[in-house]
């Protein structure tokens, strides 16, 4: 199908569409995961600190 | 059914009290509709081309305008808690109060529109096509904004809200409304417009009063 | 018989709790992803390097194998997320309320997606951005109807009301989307004439279709696995008072 | 006091609540509460600031599901129907719900319509001067004091031929004799085989009424 990487880059003069669409897609799923990741981290690091002031309340309430 | 015109005569008596609310709507159909020409020019053939867009959009942004009185009243001073749990049903006193909407911020509209249309310079073909669009049109507006209405009650930001979720349900009412009078004015056949308006009525009027409703309970829980 | 329905309608229902669904839903997740990779690396390959060029738009026609799928899946995903919602609304579990609302900003991405891929490929077939092509069109209103329902469900505190109010929009959504539909490709014909139509190119290659069609499962695999993890942030938010929560092992550590 | 409106006692009804539940939030309010309550009956509910008594009224009428337990009005569960249960029910709220603009006697005939009750104008006219809203009828109710709005909703209550009364805070606003005028109303609905349910903090002494501590 290409008989080179740079004819297989430029993708008969649309390069810059077509990769650009496959490019979008790839970093929105990308960023997409790093969000519900970040969100899972915060939420985590809330429950423990909820936990933490549960278990030592006379201290908490100081 | 007595419950149902019970709520359109309480609900036109409240607005005869307070006129205010209502003409403001009203105004801002005219306002927004003579605003066009100032921004597009005077050139009357491109107005009498982009007329029918421009009424109905303006048509449906005084509804959205209109909508967010319609329950907050009475969610306000407990009223609507009233209708709730009257022995009445709760699904006809709604229906009651979009009919009230209806009359008191869409039929204005078809009064209003034969004096915009000379400003746009429409002939009489067309000025009745609007006419009629808006006739079959405007409750369908009243009854899917009321379901807006009541997603949206009693939130902050339920303004700006109601109009994000409303206007994407409101593009099919836009485009068989306004489309049947460019088919019009292009000499196309109407009857398809017209049907589907139609049906489009009786869709909204089958389902929304019961969504409203079931969106009310939901708000005032 | 009715023990048999007994034992499958009762652990139907105990996986509906959210604390026996947290970590079956976290023993998914690889599995998803693995599958949404090995079918994303075999949708490239034959996107690539199997598809032929296409007679009439040369290579620039390979943005249908990710704008396709995009379309096609922001339309699954509302649909999906209607029935999670019409689920939570009628039979009043919480479970499926979470879902609708991990399934929503999946949907929107997919949606916006769609159409920025139909921008970069209008723009060098048709020489413009922005087209008003009845599917693309309607694809931006799908795309409002997302943003309502994201937005809703955010502007409500209570979460009780948050999920039933979301659950009839979605619900009254799902109604207007065929509506929306009809009307846009009715207004399109009205006004412009039969637009060029993307996939219906002549020779609709039989590769071009696997190719398209294993993006497409690359992309619901994809779905599936985000589902999964947006929901386990969900419901460790919301049940973050349940003591189930406080002994699991990422929360005490 | 002159005749009030007079109409045929009630038939035997009742109402009970099984092993109720109430959540706010995160909060649990109240758990397993039940008690029963039928013709003649009258519950005092107390307990402080934001221990639950509004949200049990709310879930006793079915404004708010429960999230344990259920309401049984005359053997049957409101959830399924819940019109048959308004028929018989006549809820006040904490805000009159009264609309400003309308003047008392508008808003009383507009209940009457709402309660399926053709209360004719000299009628109404008639409750409205029982409560001591001579010559205020007509006048919009913005711009009455809040003890005579209060009065207005007695007059809505006694009007209404409800057996179960569900009042939240009903004494409030109002002066002595109004508050002897709503006792009155309470026991003669119990005379007449009626239900009540009121929620105040008030000291309050109606014959047979018995209190539930929550």
């Amino acid at each position: 199908m290409w008989n080179s990487v740079s004819e297989f880059l430029a993708m008969g003069g649309y390069a810059l569409y077509v990769w650009s669409s496959f490019g979008l897609c790839a970093i929105a799923f990308c960023i997409e995961v790093l969000i519900v990741r970040s969100q899972r981290k915060t939420t985590l690091r809330r429950l423990r600190q909820a936990l933490l002031a549960d278990q030592y309340p006379q201290e908490s309430r100081q | 059914m007595n419950a149902f015109f019970v709520m359109v005569h309480r609900d036109l008596l409240l607005v005869m009290r307070r006129k205010s609310e209502v003409l403001t709507a009203l105004f801002f159909f005219v306002i927004v509709t003579s605003l066009f020409p100032l921004g597009i020019g005077a050139d009357t053939a491109l107005l009498r081309k982009i007329a029918p867009g421009v009424i109905w959009v303006s048509a449906l942004l005084a509804t959205l305008l209109g909508l967010q009185r319609l329950f907050a009243s009475d969610y306000l001073d407990g009223t609507l808690e009233q209708l709730a749990l009257s022995p009445r049903s709760f699904v006809v006193l709604v229906l009651g109060k979009i009919t009230a909407h209806w009359l008191v911020c869409g039929l204005p509209l078809l009064i209003l529109a034969p004096m915009i249309g000379l400003q746009f310079d429409l002939d009489n073909a067309s000025l009745e096509t609007l006419l009629l669009t808006l006739l079959l049109g405007t409750p369908v507006l009243s009854l899917i904004g009321s379901i807006g209405a009541a997603l949206t009650l009693g939130l902050r930001g339920g303004g700006a809200l109601m109009s994000l979720l409303v206007l994407p349900l409101y593009i099919p009412v836009l485009i068989f409304g306004a489309g049947a009078v460019y088919a019009k004015s292009v000499g196309l056949d109407v009857a398809g417009h017209f049907s589907l308006l139609g049906a489009l009525l009786i869709l909204a009027l089958a389902f929304a009063p019961w969504v409203s409703a079931a969106a009310l309970r939901i708000a005032i829980e | 018989m009715n023990d048999l329905t007994n034992t499958s309608w009762l652990n139907w229902f105990r996986l509906a709790s959210p604390s026996t669904f947290y970590p079956v839903a976290g023993r998914l997740i690889p599995f998803f992803w693995i599958l949404s990779i090995a079918f994303g690396l075999a949708g490239l390959w034959v996107s690539f390097f199997v598809a032929p060029v296409d007679a009439v738009q040369g290579q620039g026609y390979r943005i249908i194998f990710v704008h396709v799928p995009a379309s096609w899946m922001s339309m699954f995903l509302y649909i999906v997320m209607a029935a999670w919602a019409g689920v939570g609304l009628v039979f009043n579990t919480r479970l499926s309320a979470m879902m609708a609302q991990a399934i929503a900003p999946i949907g929107a991405v997919m949606a916006f997606l769609s159409l920025w891929t139909g921008a970069f490929w209008g723009k060098p077939m048709w020489g413009a951005w922005w087209v008003w092509d009845a599917r693309l069109t309607s694809e931006l209103i799908l795309f409002f109807l997302y943003l309502g329902f994201i937005a809703l469900q955010a502007s409500i505190d209570q979460v009780r009301r948050a999920d039933k109010a979301g659950a009839i929009l979605a619900l009254v959504g799902v109604v207007n989307v065929p509506i929306i539909y009809f009307s846009v490709k009715w207004w399109n014909t009205l006004h412009q004439g039969a637009s060029v139509s993307m996939t219906k190119s002549p020779s609709m290659a039989h590769t071009m279709l696997w190719g398209m069609l294993l993006m497409a499962l690359c992309f619901w695999m994809y779905a599936i696995a985000m589902t999964l993890m947006r929901v386990r942030v969900i419901i460790l938010e919301r049940e973050s008072h349940a003591d189930w929560v406080q002994n699991l092992k990422e929360v005490k550590g | 006091m002159t005749a009030y409106i007079s109409h045929p006692p009630f038939t035997s009804q009742s109402l009970q609540a099984k092993d109720l539940s109430c959540v706010r939030g995160e909060q649990t309010l109240f758990a397993n509460l039940s008690f029963t309550l039928s013709s003649g009956d009258c519950l005092h509910v107390k307990g402080e600031n934001g221990v639950g008594k509004t949200s049990l009224l709310r879930l006793l009428v079915g404004l708010a599901q429960p999230e344990q337990g259920e309401v049984i009005w005359n053997a049957a569960n409101i959830k399924n129907d819940l019109d048959n249960f308004h028929q018989g029910l006549c809820f006040l709220g904490h805000r009159d719900a009264l609309k400003e603009d309308l003047s008392a006697l508008e808003n009383l005939m507009m209940y009457a319509a709402l309660a399926k009750v053709d209360l004719s104008h000299e009628t109404a006219l008639q409750c409205l001067w029982q409560f001591g809203l001579r010559e205020r009828e007509d006048l919009p109710v913005h711009y009455l004091s809040a003890g005579q709005k209060k009065r207005i909703v007695l007059a809505r209550i006694a009007m209404r031929r409800a057996p179960l009364w569900i009042l939240d805070e009903p004494f409030n606003a109002l002066d002595f004799q109004g508050v002897q005028l709503l006792v009155q109303l309470i026991e003669r609905h119990l005379s007449q085989g009626g239900m009540t349910i009121f929620t105040g903090h008030q000291e309050i002494s109606i014959a047979g009424s018995r209190a539930l501590q929550l």
